[in-house]
């Protein structure tokens, strides 16, 4: 038994306001172990934590119950408290009073009963504490980006800046990600290729950087500070090494008709191809599905026009394995599918279009050379409609879109019209909202120059249908504000698609064991105070992969990922959770049921030798768990007939003990 | 009634021993009756010639003995298995409770063995001697100079009478034919107690577990159960307790003993077997066979060795734990 | 009913008093909660204590029946019961059932006799209770030998007591030792029964050993060496009582139950029980 | 001696039952039979044998001996004992009636057990003969009478009565009680029954079990024998044997903290399981043979060496039909010399 | 006298990386639901051990929920397939034995689902108080 100290904490009137905390901490007084109580208004505020290290001392408290806010919130505050003064940090128990209890139940009288219970739970609990000391591990020097968009580069030259090795693994041929893809960017104005292409170029000639693209990561096992990854390294039947980007074979390539995924199908590429100009790496890659000679080795020509003999059509998918000390997720986002949404006529017409599609229309280097002309006759159009929130913000119960916001789309869309009527006044340019949502520096002033400069027509209303009628779009819509129906010949729609997590998140997240929200985005390990950590460890978020953001929030998490990543790369060991499984080889039989569940591989088995009764020896096969792979999940614990595997920190004692408290 | 003869099991054992091939022989020895048989170790053909018995009567599962008597060897174990034995001694081994290469398993047809309790309520108590016919016994009693006749059917043990298998999974030797593998109806009495209202069911269970003495035979001979120490058995272990105090501790007992061999237990009988108050124990474990199989696909603990067990193995796609009623009520 | 007492319902005790003797022994006084003696005892007997929903464990007694205060019992961390004992303070009930076994013959084989107590460890403290028995009524004995041995100096229970009272009576003869050399420690060094034997006792002595059960094994060998009859020599198996009235089956050695028969036996009376200790 | 016909065996029944209550052999609903309180509709059956012994009437399986409260560093003792019923149970065969003389000589020897006296002391046993033993019967070999069972009242059954005579004072008194549905009759009457029963005791298989070479001073004779091995060998370890058995008696005391307080309790233990013997010192026990030899060496010679040669079993064949793996007091008893030459 | 209104004990097993942190968050987000629910966290869904969930039935608890992360979603890969496959066969035994189904679920509520959590704790609570007393799993020694 434990000599137990109970802090009862009012957290203002957070916990006092529903809870009577005297009552709490006279009600603890009396339970075994407890030798100290106290209440107080802010437990974790130095004033608190001081009379908790007191206490500690004056008292020889070995356990200490702390009844307070959630212990996700302040577990760690009070386990270094307790470090303070002299105690191991586990022998820290929380009772959560606050999210708990008196945030959720409304009388006093209620709530301070279940707070009693709840203290008494973790004073049974505590008695049963033993001191834990975490193990060590290395670290692995070297990070891994995944994802080669504006997130994944900034992640990328920021480790790297600070001396660290780092991979950038990227599915496409290039990195550059939607950003490259983009025409302008609000509310500078300035030219996406224009601020990006520099930094791919940094990335490029960046000594301490390797870029895999057109690869994917296979497999990831390990945990912090050791992961061990499988690239692979899909066959472009290009010598990346040795081709030159010249060009030539995509020339020469007869293969002209393969929708060209870079300006979003708009155009053309060949079977060979380099998907834009300034792409990094600049080396062509084969489309296996489009390519005679891949496909029935017919043809060749690529291989003879290429003076550099790079062309190599047996090349072979290849797998790179590689340790790595931190992972950075940065696999951003694209917009959603438009196949549910027939009132827009997405999938009837070519003229109704997404606002990525548009922001290739007006490229220079777009299929248009940037000159806005509609898709389906290549005229220029004299009415445009765009339309927001298309697929975001949806009611949490329609079939289809998404509940949230998108962020993005009524800053780009101000942009899109903005651009249209600077370039072509004699444009009309109508935008359809539900709300403008403009926070962010210089973002409402933008957004209100086009409207007071530029003449945007913005109508607070909603597209109902967009109906193709000859050459032109009969868009209906209403008018909230005038309280009535329009009817709109349109010549253009551009649609402000709702953007989602990449499609790949969500393998990714299973390899990596981090957790996703419904949406497909990753969750952080706090929402405000660990916005760029992964729940598991090792593991940051960079970029869109996380939410929607635009790309200055892009850019800063990103940064913010990387001083994160290179936080934890300038260490040389990592102190591990010492709340671990561990098997007590006196009862354990060797049945391999624990290894089996095991997700991480942690337990092996071992021939060990007993001492008998009789003097003689016993050599049994029993389980070992590696303390440094073992993640402390406990499937191990349950699948154990004999109880032999155990877990420290949530003991199955520690848990009847609780159980016992809270149904006593 | 058995169709191999206990002298090819004889024969066969006593070669190899004289031979050297193997160190003992793990069989069954004669008893004071015909039928009290009890599991024994051979050392010397002269041992087995003078008490060797196979019989009607050797409805003990001899896997188990395998864990400790392969221990205590430095040489081979020849083991007698009949069909549903060798379940268990799969099972066994995928779970590295002894090695293989110290067993010699010798599989034996088996034709179903008899529950004496059964057969001395119909011949009635007793008995003088008992002698095996082709379809069943001729019993004599000390109260009647003529025999009775019992079908060997009416008196099969419960879990020869629902019999799974008459194919042996793992042998290194088989002597006589090989079966089959059945169609049994041995979750009939499983789906009779579902179809039960749930007052009906707790009445039922009642009624049964309440006879409990918790004396253990039903664990210790089950051959899933090979602990080193069982968690009943430890103080530490908050789960210890060695007498059905309360209908509480007789009910968490049973539920969690079958827990712990769900789908490990190859349905092999014996706790029902050896239960001296006739708890119909083998239903708890056949509910959760037949649960494994309706709710993950057709599972046989034993039929290979090595297999995933699968309550440790899933897939994306299993039951929900709520759904588990509505998929039953299918 | 309630008029009848059961021996399996216990008293209440409290715990007035803990003495650290070594790391692991601790020495608790117990007392009623009304500051009486629980129940009178004879040298060498035991008591149940235990503390509810921990458990109950037999322990010697080791204060001496003369003492009729208080008791007194040494206590060596080992297993649940103990554990708790040793993070009990002053002030905390227990319960307390007793006496149990057969005592010492102090009043019938050890009068008149030389006495010579032999201990290893926490061994001194059964013996600790007849030893103060026999200075109490000194007059009774011969003289007395104590040859007390452990692992180091620290773990030398009631070493106040050896050096502030044994030592100083006349003939009491304390010969204390340790297994290993240590700074300050200026006596013997050694274990117990090669120290018995250079020692060399008289053959006439009437000899108590208690200790771990090896250390025991060769004490006796040493003392047969001697010249020691196994008539002469006594020892307790108090360890081996569980309910405390020849009950519950546990304690028997062939026929003989260490909770009625023993703990104390004399060691031809051991010889004439199978191998099963 | 007093004689009832077995059609006013229902109002006997109830004429007992009025002044205490009354359990018998029932069925079990799995084959056996129990002991169970009569009621209306409760009907007798006339089985050789419980399954459960009797003895769980006077040393129940568990059994709460006392209650403690605790608050801080206070306790509170709580003495729970309650003076027993009256209660009367109706045919005990013989071998089990002689099985609690057995657990008498332990638990009202000193220091009296109060639990156990105190049920003992409100029982009226009412013994049956047996008219049918069974081939796993050999309690002549303990001298005990099938035809003359003893208890407070000894009882004969025939097609169409029941014979009833006291032995006691107790067994008088309730005799007394039931003089309108009896009639005297003769002892001689019951006579030809007897007569038959001995007969039969003599035809049975086990018949031959001899007792000659067991008791007192035979520790050194059996302790060290190399049997032990081959007869402990298939032994499973658990407790059917001395669970089902009349006259075991090992028990354990246990707490059971309850939340609101701690239930010290005593129950059934087993000398098979084996962290029985694990005390203070360790375990004195480590091998199952050890765990064995101490069940039968008690039963066979320890027993009867500090109880004047009584011995401690009384070969109600129990365990020869309950062993999982059937080993049992015979087998032993045969390979250690217990036949009659 | 006064008439003691009856109020079910849940005990909730909430695994640490969502139905914990959902419970949190329906605390941060004040959604109310019943103080008879008690949460005893766990690191994962699979931590819980059919014999804790007995263990509570048998100390008093009316109903045991354990909440884990949705599949796919653990914070260890796997754990919460085991938990749901191990549950399955739980409820279905209990139920096999005639205890009531609906005093055991297994739910799966992530971080996010701070309304989820509370919309299922009233729930529960209110089906378990609709049963009644646990009679059928509980040990009287702990009856207070």
């Amino acid at each position: 038994m434990q000599r137990i100290g109970v802090f009862v904490c009012w957290c203002g009137s957070n916990i006092a306001g529903t809870v009577d905390v005297q009552a709490v901490s006279e009600a603890l007084k009396t339970e075994p172990g407890v030798v100290f109580f106290t209440n107080y208004q802010y437990m974790c505020s130095q004033a608190g934590q001081d009379i908790i290290i007191d206490a500690v001392k004056e008292h020889n408290l070995t356990g200490i119950v702390v009844c307070s806010c959630s212990p996700r919130m302040h577990e760690a505050t009070f386990r270094k408290t307790a470090a303070a003064a002299g105690l191991n940090p586990y022998m820290v128990e929380i009772a959560n009073i606050r999210e708990q209890c008196s945030w959720v139940h409304k009388d006093m009288a209620s709530g301070t009963e279940k707070a009693i219970i709840l203290g008494k739970a973790a004073i049974a609990k505590v008695n049963l504490n033993a001191p834990l000391t975490p193990g060590e591990s290395p670290v692995t020097k070297r990070a891994l980006v995944i994802g080669g968009g504006i997130a994944g580069i900034q992640t990328a030259l920021d480790i790297a800046d600070a001396g660290f090795p780092v991979d950038i693994v990227e599915t496409k041929p290039t990195i550059g990600g939607k950003m490259a893809q983009l025409d302008k960017t609000f509310p500078t104005l300035d030219c996406a290729a224009c601020i990006l292409t520099p930094k791919m170029v940094d990335v490029a000639q960046n000594d301490k950087i390797r870029i895999f693209s057109y690869s994917e990561v296979q497999e990831i096992k390990g945990f912090v500070g050791n992961f061990d990854v499988t690239i692979k390294k899909k066959a472009r039947f290009v010598k990346e090494e040795i081709c030159t980007g010249c060009g030539a074979c995509v020339e020469k390539c007869p293969m002209k008709k393969i929708p060209n995924e870079f300006n979003l199908g708009m155009d053309n590429r060949r079977a060979i191809y380099i998907p834009f100009a300034q792409a990094v790496p600049k080396v062509a890659t084969i489309d296996p599905s489009a390519c005679n000679m891949l496909k029935n080795g017919k043809c060749g020509v690529c291989s003879k026009v290429c003076t550099a003999g790079a062309i190599d059509y047996t090349q072979k998918d290849e797998f790179i394995n590689e340790k790595y000390g931190a992972i950075v997720v940065a696999t951003g986002f694209n917009p959603i599918s438009m196949d549910k949404f027939d009132e827009y006529a997405y999938n009837q017409s070519k003229d109704v279009i997404t606002s990525l599609e548009f922001e290739r229309l007006t490229n220079a280097a777009g299929p248009t050379q940037g000159k806005l002309l509609r898709p389906s006759d290549l005229e220029h159009p004299h009415t445009i409609v765009f339309v927001q929130c298309v697929g975001s913000r949806c009611a949490a119960c329609a079939e289809k879109g998404k509940e949230y916001c998108s962020k993005i789309c009524c800053m780009y869309t101000a942009k899109h019209a903005m651009l249209v009527r600077d370039k072509y006044p004699d444009t009309e340019v109508y935008v359809f909202y539900i709300d403008v949502r403009t926070p962010g520096k210089n973002f409402d002033e933008f957004y209100r120059r086009a409207v007071e400069e530029y003449g945007v027509k913005y109508i607070k209303g909603m597209v109902g249908k967009v109906t193709p009628e000859g050459n032109k779009l009969k868009v209906r819509a209403s008018d909230l504000i005038a309280g009535k129906q329009l009817n709109i010949d349109a010549d253009l729609v551009v649609l402000a698609v709702a953007i989602e997590p990449d499609k790949s998140a969500r393998p990714l997240a299973t390899m990596l064991t981090a957790s996703m929200d419904t949406n497909d985005f990753f969750t952080e390990a706090h929402p405000k105070l660990r916005p760029v950590e992964s729940p598991t460890a090792g593991v940051f978020l960079s970029g869109a992969c996380q939410g929607p953001k635009d790309i200055p929030e892009t850019v800063s998490q990103a940064s913010a990922a990387a001083s994160k990543v290179i936080g934890l790369l300038v260490k040389d060991k990592l102190k591990g959770n010492p709340c671990i499984a561990s098997a007590n080889e006196l009862m354990c039989n060797g049945c391999s049921t624990c290894a089996n569940v095991c997700p991480y591989g942690a337990i092996t088995y071992i021939d060990k030798e007993f001492p008998m009764f009789d003097r003689t020896m016993q050599t049994r096969r029993v389980a070992q768990v590696n303390p440094a792979v073992c993640q402390g999940c406990g499937a191990c614990t349950v699948a154990c007939m004999s109880g032999a595997m155990d877990l420290r920190g949530f003991a199955s004692s520690q848990i009847i003990a609780e159980v016992d408290a809270i149904c006593r | 009634m058995q169709k191999v003869n206990r002298d090819v099991l004889l024969e066969k054992a006593a070669a190899m021993l004289d031979a050297g091939e193997v160190q003992a022989v793990l069989g069954w020895g004669a008893g004071e009756f015909a039928y009290d048989v009890t599991p024994r170790v051979f050392e010397t053909s002269d041992e087995l010639r003078a008490d060797f018995v196979w019989n009607d009567f050797c409805g003990a599962n001899l896997s188990k003995y395998l864990v400790s008597k392969t221990k205590k060897l430095e040489g081979k174990l020849l083991v007698f298995l009949k069909p549903c034995d060798t379940y268990s001694f799969n099972q066994l081994l995928t779970e590295h409770r002894f090695e293989r290469e110290k067993v010699y398993a010798v599989a034996v047809p088996c034709e179903g063995m008899a529950d004496v309790q059964k057969l001395k309520a119909l011949a009635g108590d007793g008995i003088s001697s008992i002698e095996s016919t082709d379809s069943g016994f001729s019993v004599t009693t000390i109260y009647d100079d003529a025999p009775v006749e019992v079908k060997g059917a009416d008196v099969l043990l419960e879990k020869c009478a629902n019999c799974k298998s008459r194919k042996h999974v793992a042998y290194d030797e088989l002597l006589g034919d090989e079966g089959e593998v059945l169609d049994s109806n041995r979750f009939d009495e499983v789906e009779r107690i579902e179809a039960m209202t749930s007052e009906e069911r707790f009445a039922f269970w009642q009624g049964e577990l309440s006879r409990c003495i918790r004396c253990n035979a039903c664990r210790d001979v089950c051959p899933a159960c090979t602990c080193e120490k069982c968690v009943f058995d430890n103080p530490n272990s908050g789960a210890e307790n060695k007498a059905p105090t309360t209908s509480f501790e007789e009910q968490m007992f049973h539920v969690i003993r079958a827990f712990h061999v769900a789908g490990r237990c190859t349905d092999c009988g014996e706790c029902s077997r050896v239960c001296p108050q006739n708890i119909p124990l083998h239903l708890l474990n056949r509910k959760f066979i037949k649960d494994i199989n309706t709710f993950y696909g057709e599972y046989q603990a034993g039929a290979e060795e090595g297999s995933r067990a699968p309550l440790v193995d899933y897939t994306l796609e299993d039951l929900e734990a709520e759904d588990v009623f509505k998929k039953e009520a299918e | 009913m309630n008029t009848v007492n059961d021996t399996l319902i216990p008293v209440l005790g409290v715990i007035t008093d803990v003495r650290i003797d070594t790391p692991d022994v601790k020495t608790f006084r117990v007392v009623t909660p009304d500051g009486k003696k629980a129940f009178d005892h004879k040298p060498g007997q035991c008591a149940m204590l235990s503390i509810p929903g921990v458990g109950e464990a037999m322990f010697s007694i080791t204060s001496s029946p003369t003492n009729t205060e208080f008791m007194e019992f040494s206590i060596k961390k080992c297993g649940c019961v103990t554990d708790w004992l040793h993070q009990a303070e002053a002030g905390q009930q227990i319960t307390i059932r007793g006496p149990y076994g057969r005592p010492f013959p102090v009043d019938t084989e050890f009068k008149g006799k030389d006495l010579l107590f032999i201990a290893g460890g926490i061994g001194l403290a059964p013996l600790r209770s007849v030893i103060n028995y026999c200075r109490d009524n000194r007059a009774d004995y011969g003289t007395i030998d104590i040859v007390y041995g452990s692992r180091s100096m620290d773990d030398l229970v009631d070493y106040k007591e050896i050096v502030d009272e044994w030592t100083k009576d006349t003939d009491v003869h304390v010969h204390l030792t340790i297994d290993r050399e240590q700074q300050g420690w200026d006596g013997h060094v050694g274990f117990v029964p090669s120290y018995v034997k250079e020692l060399g006792f008289d053959t006439n002595k009437t000899a108590i050993i208690c200790g771990p059960p090896i250390m025991i094994k060769f004490t006796l060998d040493a003392m047969i060496e001697l010249g020691f009859d196994k008539t002469q020599v006594y020892t307790t198996m108090e360890l081996r009582m569980k309910c405390g009235v020849g009950k519950c089956g546990r304690c028997n050695i062939g026929a003989k139950y260490v909770c009625k028969d023993g703990p104390v036996f004399r060691c031809d009376e051991l010889d004439e029980l199978p191998d099963e200790y | 001696m007093r004689k009832c016909s077995l059609s006013k065996l229902t109002d006997l029944f109830q004429k007992i039952n009025e002044s205490a209550s009354l359990y018998l052999p029932a069925t079990d609903n799995a084959g056996g039979a129990v002991y169970t309180k009569w009621a209306d509709g409760v009907e007798y059956l006339d089985v050789l044998n419980t399954v459960r012994s009797p003895k769980d009437f006077f040393f129940p399986q568990s059994e709460n001996l006392m209650e403690f409260k605790l608050k801080g560093k206070n306790i509170e003792i709580l003495d729970i004992r309650e003076e027993s019923e009256d209660f009367v149970i109706f045919g005990v065969r013989a071998c089990d009636v002689k099985s609690f003389e057995v657990l008498d000589r332990v638990f009202l020897s000193e220091p009296v057990d109060s639990y156990y006296q105190n049920r003992r002391a409100h029982a009226v046993i009412i013994s049956m003969a047996c008219m049918r033993p069974a081939d796993t019967c050999f309690c002549t070999a303990f001298g005990i009478d099938a035809a003359e069972p003893a208890g407070d009242v000894s009882a004969w059954k025939t097609e169409c009565d029941l014979y009833l005579k006291a032995n006691t004072e107790k067994g008088a008194q309730l005799l007394a009680k039931l003089s309108n549905l009896t009639e005297e009759c003769d002892d001689s009457e019951v006579s030809p029954l007897q007569e038959k029963i001995r007969n039969i005791m003599k035809k049975l298989p086990l018949e031959g079990i001899s007792l000659e070479n067991f008791g007192k001073g035979k520790t050194k004779e059996y302790f060290d024998s190399p049997l032990w091995t081959e007869l402990s060998e298939a032994c499973l370890g658990c407790g059917t044997c001395t669970f089902v058995c009349p006259t075991c008696q090992c028990y354990d005391i246990k707490d059971f903290d309850t939340g609101s307080g701690v239930i010290r309790y005593r129950c059934w233990d087993s000398c098979m399981y084996s962290d029985f013997t694990k005390m203070a010192h360790g375990n004195s026990r480590n091998t199952q043979v050890e765990r064995f030899r101490q069940r039968f060496m008690h039963k066979l010679v320890y027993y009867p060496e500090n109880n004047d040669g009584l011995f401690s079993c009384v070969g109600c064949g129990r365990c020869l039909s309950k062993c999982p793996i059937s080993m049992n007091i015979v087998k032993v008893m045969k390979a250690l010399g217990g036949e009659k030459k | 006298m006064q008439v003691n209104e009856y109020k079910p004990l849940i005990v909730a097993f909430c695994c640490n990386w969502c139905s914990y942190a959902g419970a949190d968050l329906a605390g941060n987000n004040r959604l109310n639901y019943p103080a008879d629910v008690k949460i005893i966290r766990v690191p994962c869904s699979c931590r819980v051990n059919p014999m804790f969930i007995l263990r509570a039935f048998q100390r008093g608890a009316d109903g045991v929920i354990i909440c884990g992360c949705h599949p796919g979603d653990c914070h260890y890969t796997s754990g919460n397939y085991y938990t749901r496959r191990r549950m399955a066969l739980l409820f279905s035994m209990l139920d096999f034995l005639g205890i009531e189904r609906e005093r055991t679920r297994l739910e799966w509520v992530s971080a996010a689902e701070g309304a989820k959590f509370a919309a299922t704790m009233n729930d529960f609570a209110e089906t378990v108080a609709a049963l009644g007393e646990n009679k059928r799993l509980e040990d009287l020694r702990c009856k207070k």
